[in-house]
């Protein structure tokens, strides 16, 4: 069979990636392609009467400064979405980088890598991330992203080379060896595809917990302002007691919105780390 | 004495060896270094001088004379060394860590320690207990999904549980707050007791803060069983491929025993390396669920030392929270080999 | 005439530990040549912990040895240019233990066979490629269409350990190192691989290093074999004396203790006691006599005759051995 | 002498999505008290099939279809988990194949002998100490080795408690699934001769499951060879080995290599079948490359030594070796 005629059949084959990324293209979906039809004014602070409960108007009412809820959650989810993406995969390409040189090249470099990533593990990110926060000012989405990336490269890093130093063992790399392969291309050619899985699962895992330390942050009033996200939108719901007002049409649809997509992400990645370990295979 | 010899032998003689303990050793001096350093460096980025900012703030709500700042500022520079170099600040920064002295809030002028030492009880208390349920639901829960003789309500009934681990903790509280608390007032909204209660060791206070617990524990158990369950169904399903599983079976051994003293016995390894991880990083996890709860922790205190630009509490917050997360790992890295017998440190990894 | 592959005293030895250093000397001294005139089988066989595949990857080049040298066609390893080492990883060929990991999962098994000519250049296009693989499989025996555009799980075991001894032929190697080769194949199905790798000696002049813990088929397989004990040559020579007039205390007890496929020849009635502390001769030296590894006192190696060299007390009337290329004691054929 | 083990017409099929594996097809023989036997048979050809149903110890997609395992005139088919679980190590006991991870690693000797023991019911009190130390002893162990967790062993030790395990509820028949495959041959060696003293002091019947020919003649007094899930011949030790009467035995016994004179070696061609769908016949001829689509009798040669015999392929590798040696360009 074909190789991608194979893939394609594997992701059909598991239950949990396909309803994982059917839930995941639904979030998506619902925050890009609901941009297109809302006129983002209606997210901007005036825009109706304040606190005012779902009606035909707006659907899912106003917040406290009248904001369409609605545009806020439609505009607010792809800056969220972003932030875990481009988290993910800064980090996650680094953390790969780091896993193969360490782990293929070994020695010195690899006993710095190493060790720096075992304390980047210690240290708890969050934290970190809370100090760089309150004292600097971040003002962009891209710029968050880029800072939770930081603290994001370890598990890739350790996953990779921990998956590396066992496959240089293995014997079809020696076999790459002694067929005239260079590093470069065992690395790229025999490793990397074998890795896959492992390096989609770590990016699903990484965007799964740059999100939530991006609400985790603007959720304390640490992250952009200036731009809407689903973390600013539950930061202004908490700020001004939209729970004991009962508000409820202001902070359940950016929950419900987050918990769909973190449930999405959870599904792919217990779905890749099915495929990556068979021996899972037919369980849960 | 005998005893003493043994236990003494599995952790240096036989199993454990210096190269190891040492390299443990350099992580921990590491792992402080970076994060005394990250700490130090990073208010220093900032062009603004935060205590100046402060007054301003204070003097804002009427608390200090604006013609006093700029004198005031010199005198809290010349108590926090600010006016030296970086070099010798940075000297001045270790040897006050050396000595717990993490300086004095700016707003009320209590030494940090004391701020921090009140929070941490409320913290431990909570998040130890949320943990230890988390890990016990989570295990056994993890370990019968992984049993093929598990009857059919465990198998359809625990993952639907475990799928709420993908929920952020903070998310299930604010659903818990206003269902419970708001929408039905059966639970306490926040707080870590009630109004009026007197703190001590009374009937009253211990179910007060019984009573407050709950949902924030809650929703921390709730979203945690399934990191625990997953990871246990794994290990055991691991474990159940094992050659001793299967010559279990052929001795014959009652099901209860084979399951309890040969899988989950052999399954539960890297869940009690996994358990002592996160009881190291209780003082870390809990900032957001705190805030939320209005719990009296470390997590609410580093929120107002956010909020009300408190630098010095902040600091003095991150390099308790990170030495004492450290040292807890450094201790659990020297204890594990007490926890499986057949641990061999002797080579370490390879490479 | 000249040596195609010499190793003088190469040893190995592995250290672990960051700060306090574990040493572990796997491999101690050893020479070993492969003639240039005539193609030699040679079996090297011991238990686990003898070394045996250490010295393998050793003289492979695959891993690098702690002390000695290691000279190809003359040159040494150390000071090679780039076309000479390519050369020398082209001539001198290995086939692994494992006939499952050797593959990498994600290709087809086609992979090894296509990217050593690629990188050889040993053809230039598509029908010349496909032609090589073809004759090369026919070689040992497989059929293309049985083989070629699979995955390695769909094969045999058997299969995918001739489709490596058809990797290391394509390249028209001079030598193949040939790590346990059957130890992990069905029994019913070793005969034939063996089979092959004799006949690549026998009709296109290959050397073969035959590593293997089994002395039955090192004695089916080589003229010469070289048994190892914790990393130090024990008994070396003609397989004929070696495997059948054993001379140490250790080849001795290895022979008794292979099971041989004869109700008549049975263990009980063959040989006496079988733990290793009944063979050993107290005030001898050699690696099995004396197991006090701290003791590092001159060993010596005996010549036994002229086709079988001891390192034992046994053989202690016997003069010295002069060369310390084991290779020169043994039985050339032709 | 009445038979302590009886296996009659045994099936064991695997279901899988794409149709039935005939693990196990239609085999029957018998072992009285004592003997010792030898299952012979390539990876895939149903030998340790046959030894997981007499343990009743099969994992689904497993399933026996049909026959009787009488173990000391009990069909241990009909019996239920519970029973089954009691009937194991009491009446029936297995050695396991990976001697080096058979015993559990967090746990030390003397309670991994015990909760076998006390999971039958038996209670040793004030014996136990005694009763532990002979049966050390019996295997060729001190008693210090109690104390002791796996990693401490060296694998011909962990393979003798193991052996000390199965033989601990003086169990009628044992099997020993390969029990030496990851040993040395000198370990190998002493425990087989330990095996083989337990077994005799027992008086217990003995099945040798392998691929190792050498053993086999060292070990067993009957063999019985597996092929691709039937029993294709089965005699005394010598039979099979001086008289081998069907191609697939003749060809095993050419190919071993022995140490009393070089010859060519000679294997057996061709793949073993696929046992998922596997057509109906003899499956020997499959290999060969011939046909045989009926169904293939099981006939006695001489008095206990009986062969599946396929007239189509019988007279394989029969012909002088020479010719069978493949021609090169």
């Amino acid at each position: 069979m074909d190789k991608s005629k194979l893939l394609l059949s594997t992701i059909l084959n598991s239950r949990l990636l396909t309803t994982g990324i059917i839930l995941f293209l639904f979030v998506s979906l619902f925050g890009v392609v609901g941009g297109w039809f809302i006129d983002p004014e209606m997210a901007d602070v005036g825009a109706g009467y304040p606190s005012q409960p779902p009606s035909w108007e707006h659907w899912l009412g106003t917040d406290q400064q009248g904001r369409d809820v609605l545009s806020d959650l439609l505009l607010g989810t792809p800056q969220t979405l972003k932030i875990g993406l481009i988290a993910a995969f800064v980090g996650v390409g680094i953390g790969t980088i780091f896993g193969f040189v360490g782990g293929y090249f070994g020695g010195k470099i690899d006993v710095l890598i190493r060790l720096l990533s075992d304390v980047f593990m210690t240290i708890p990110g969050l934290l970190i991330l809370i100090v760089i926060a309150s004292l600097l000012d971040i003002v962009s989405t891209t710029l968050l992203g880029f800072v939770i990336a930081t603290f994001g490269w370890m598990g890739a890093c350790r996953v990779t080379r921990a998956q590396v130093l066992t496959m240089r063992e293995r014997a079809y790399v020696q076999v790459a060896k002694l067929n005239g392969v260079n590093d470069f291309e065992i690395i790229f050619k025999e490793m990397l595809p074998n890795l896959l899985p492992f390096i989609a699962a770590s990016l699903t895992g990484a965007t799964a917990g740059a999100v939530l330390a991006s609400l985790g942050l603007s959720a304390l009033g640490l992250g952009p302002q200036n731009e809407p996200s689903i973390g600013l939108t539950i930061y202004w719901a908490l700020h001004y007691g939209a729970l004991i007002r009962e508000l409820w049409w202001w902070f359940m649809p950016p929950v419900v919105v987050m918990i769909l997509l973190f449930l999405s992400l959870f599904l792919i990645t217990a779905g890749l780390d099915q495929i990556a370990n068979p021996r899972l295979k037919d369980k849960i | 004495m005998l005893t003493f010899n043994k236990s003494y032998s599995i952790l240096f003689g036989k199993f454990m060896s210096w190269d190891y303990v040492i390299k443990r050793f350099l992580l921990f001096l590491a792992v402080i270094f970076v994060a005394v350093t990250i700490n130090f460096i990073i208010p220093r980025l900032r062009d603004t001088n935060p205590i100046e900012e402060r007054l301003y703030q204070l003097a804002a709500q009427g608390g200090v004379n604006v013609s006093k700042i700029k004198e005031l500022t010199a005198i809290y520079e010349a108590k926090y060394g600010l006016d030296k170099s970086v070099g010798e600040q940075y000297l001045n920064y270790w040897n006050d860590i050396f000595h717990l002295d993490f300086g004095w809030t700016i707003a009320d002028r209590t030494p940090v320690i004391n701020e921090i030492m009140r929070a941490v009880p409320w913290t431990i208390g909570l998040l130890s207990v949320a943990t230890l349920i988390a890990f016990v639901v989570g295990t056994v829960f993890g370990a019968l999904l992984a049993w093929p003789k598990t009857g059919n309500f465990v198998k359809y009934f625990v993952p639907l549980l475990m799928t709420l681990s993908a929920i952020p903790y903070y998310l299930l509280g604010i659903v818990f707050i206003y269902l419970f608390a708001i929408n039905w007032g059966v639970l306490p909204t926040a707080g870590a007791f009630g109004f009026g209660v007197k703190p001590g060791w009374t009937l009253e206070m211990i179910t007060s803060v019984m009573w407050h617990a709950i949902m924030p524990a809650a929703s921390i158990v709730l979203t945690s069983i399934g990191f625990w369950g997953l990871g246990m169904r794994g290990m055991m399903i691991t474990t159940m491929g094992e050659d001793y599983m299967k010559f279990a079976e052929y001795k014959g051994l009652k099901d209860w025993r084979v399951f309890l003293s040969y899988g989950v016995r052999n399954a539960m390894l890297p869940q009690v390396t996994g358990l002592a991880i996160s009881l190291g990083t209780i003082l870390a996890g809990s900032v957001l669920v705190e805030v939320i709860f209005a719990y009296p922790g470390l997590g609410n205190l580093l929120y107002r030392a956010i909020t009300s630009n408190d630098y010095f509490l902040l600091q003095g917050i991150i390099l308790f929270i990170i030495v004492s997360l450290g040292f807890s790992l450094f201790l659990i890295d020297l204890v594990y080999p007490l926890v499986d017998p057949r641990i061999n440190l002797e080579g370490g990894e390879n490479g | 005439m000249g040596s195609l592959l010499e190793a003088k005293q190469v040893s190995k030895e592995y250290i672990s530990g960051t700060f306090i250093k574990k040493r572990n000397l796997a491999l101690k001294p050893i020479s070993f040549s492969v003639s240039d005139d005539s193609p030699s089988i040679t079996a090297i066989a011991g238990e686990s912990g003898s070394g045996k595949t250490t010295f393998a990857r050793v003289i492979a080049g695959i891993l690098d040895k702690s002390s000695g040298s290691l000279r190809y066609r003359d040159k040494d390893i150390d000071q090679m240019n780039s076309e000479d080492i390519l050369n020398f990883k082209k001539e001198v060929q290995t086939i692994f233990q494992d006939p499952f990991e050797v593959y990498n999962p994600f290709y087809k098994v086609d992979h090894v066979l296509t990217t050593p000519i690629k990188k050889f250049g040993l053809a230039e296009n598509k029908s010349d490629i496909d032609k090589m693989i073809i004759s090369a499989l026919e070689e040992v025996g497989l059929r293309p269409d049985e083989t070629l555009g699979r995955y390695p799980h769909q094969l045999s075991g058997g299969q995918r350990q001739r489709i490596m001894v058809a990797r290391a032929f394509l390249l028209r190697p001079r030598i193949i190192i040939a790590d346990e080769p059957v130890s992990m194949v069905d029994a019913s199905l070793r005969a034939t691989i063996l089979e092959e790798i004799k006949q690549l000696r026998e009709i296109h002049n290959i050397s073969v290093v035959y590593i293997t813990h089994d002395l039955t088929t090192a004695y089916q397989v080589a003229d010469n074999i070289i048994v190892l004990y914790k990393g130090q040559v024990v008994e070396a020579g003609d397989v004929e004396n070696v495997i059948n007039k054993p001379v140490h205390p250790y080849t001795q007890l290895l022979t008794d203790c292979v099971p041989r496929p004869d109700p008549d020849q049975k263990w009980s009635k063959t040989s006496g006691d079988i733990t290793l502390e009944s063979r050993i001769i107290n005030g001898c030296i050699c690696a099995f006599c004396n197991q006090n590894e701290s003791l590092e006192s001159d060993r010596k190696i005996y010549e036994f005759n002229k086709k079988q060299i001891v390192s034992c007390k046994v053989a202690e009337k016997k003069k010295i051995c002069a060369n310390e290329d084991i290779s020169a004691y043994f039985t050339k054929k032709k | 002498m009445q038979p302590i083990l009886d296996i009659k017409n045994l099936k064991v099929y695997y279901h899988t999505s794409q149709g039935p594996v005939k693990a196990v097809e239609d085999v029957s023989f018998s072992l009285e008290p004592g003997e010792r036997m030898g299952l012979v048979g390539e990876s895939g050809s149903g030998k340790s099939t046959i030894a997981l149903a007499l343990m009743k110890a099969h994992k689904y997609p497993a399933n026996i279809e049909s026959g009787d395992i009488i173990v000391d005139s009990i069909n241990i088919v009909d019996l239920n988990e519970e029973e089954m679980r009691k009937t194991r190590l009491n009446n029936i006991s297995m050695i396991p194949q990976g001697a080096m991870n058979s015993l559990n690693p967090v746990k030390k000797i003397k309670p991994q002998v015990i909760d076998a023991l006390t999971d039958h019911g038996v209670k040793l009190r004030d014996k136990q100490e005694k009763f532990l130390s002979e049966l050390m002893e019996s295997v060729g162990l001190s008693k210090d080795v109690l104390k002791l967790y796996p990693h401490e062993l060296s694998g011909g030790m962990k393979q003798r408690v193991c052996i000390a395990i199965s033989i601990s509820m003086k169990p009628k028949v044992i099997i020993a699934d390969e029990p030496t495959s990851a040993l040395d041959v000198i370990v190998q060696r002493q425990v087989m001769e330990t095996l083989y003293e337990v077994q005799e002091q027992l008086g217990a019947a003995c099945i040798l499951i392998g691929h190792d020919m050498g053993l086999m003649a060292q070990f067993a007094d009957k063999i019985g060879i597996m092929y691709a899930g039937k029993m294709v011949e089965f005699g005394s030790v010598s039979d099979i080995f001086k008289n081998p009467q069907h191609p697939y035995t003749r060809l095993l016994i050419d190919s071993l290599p022995d140490t009393s004179g070089k010859r060519d070696l000679i294997g057996i061609p061709g793949i073993p079948p696929s046992l998922l769908n596997l057509a109906d016949g003899c499956s020997f001829c499959l290999r060969i490359g011939k046909k045989n689509t009926k169904e293939v009798p099981w006939v006695k040669v001489t008095a206990g030594h009986f062969i599946q015999k396929c007239p189509t392929c019988i007279d394989y590798g029969l012909r002088k070796k020479a010719t069978t040696k493949r021609t090169r360009k």
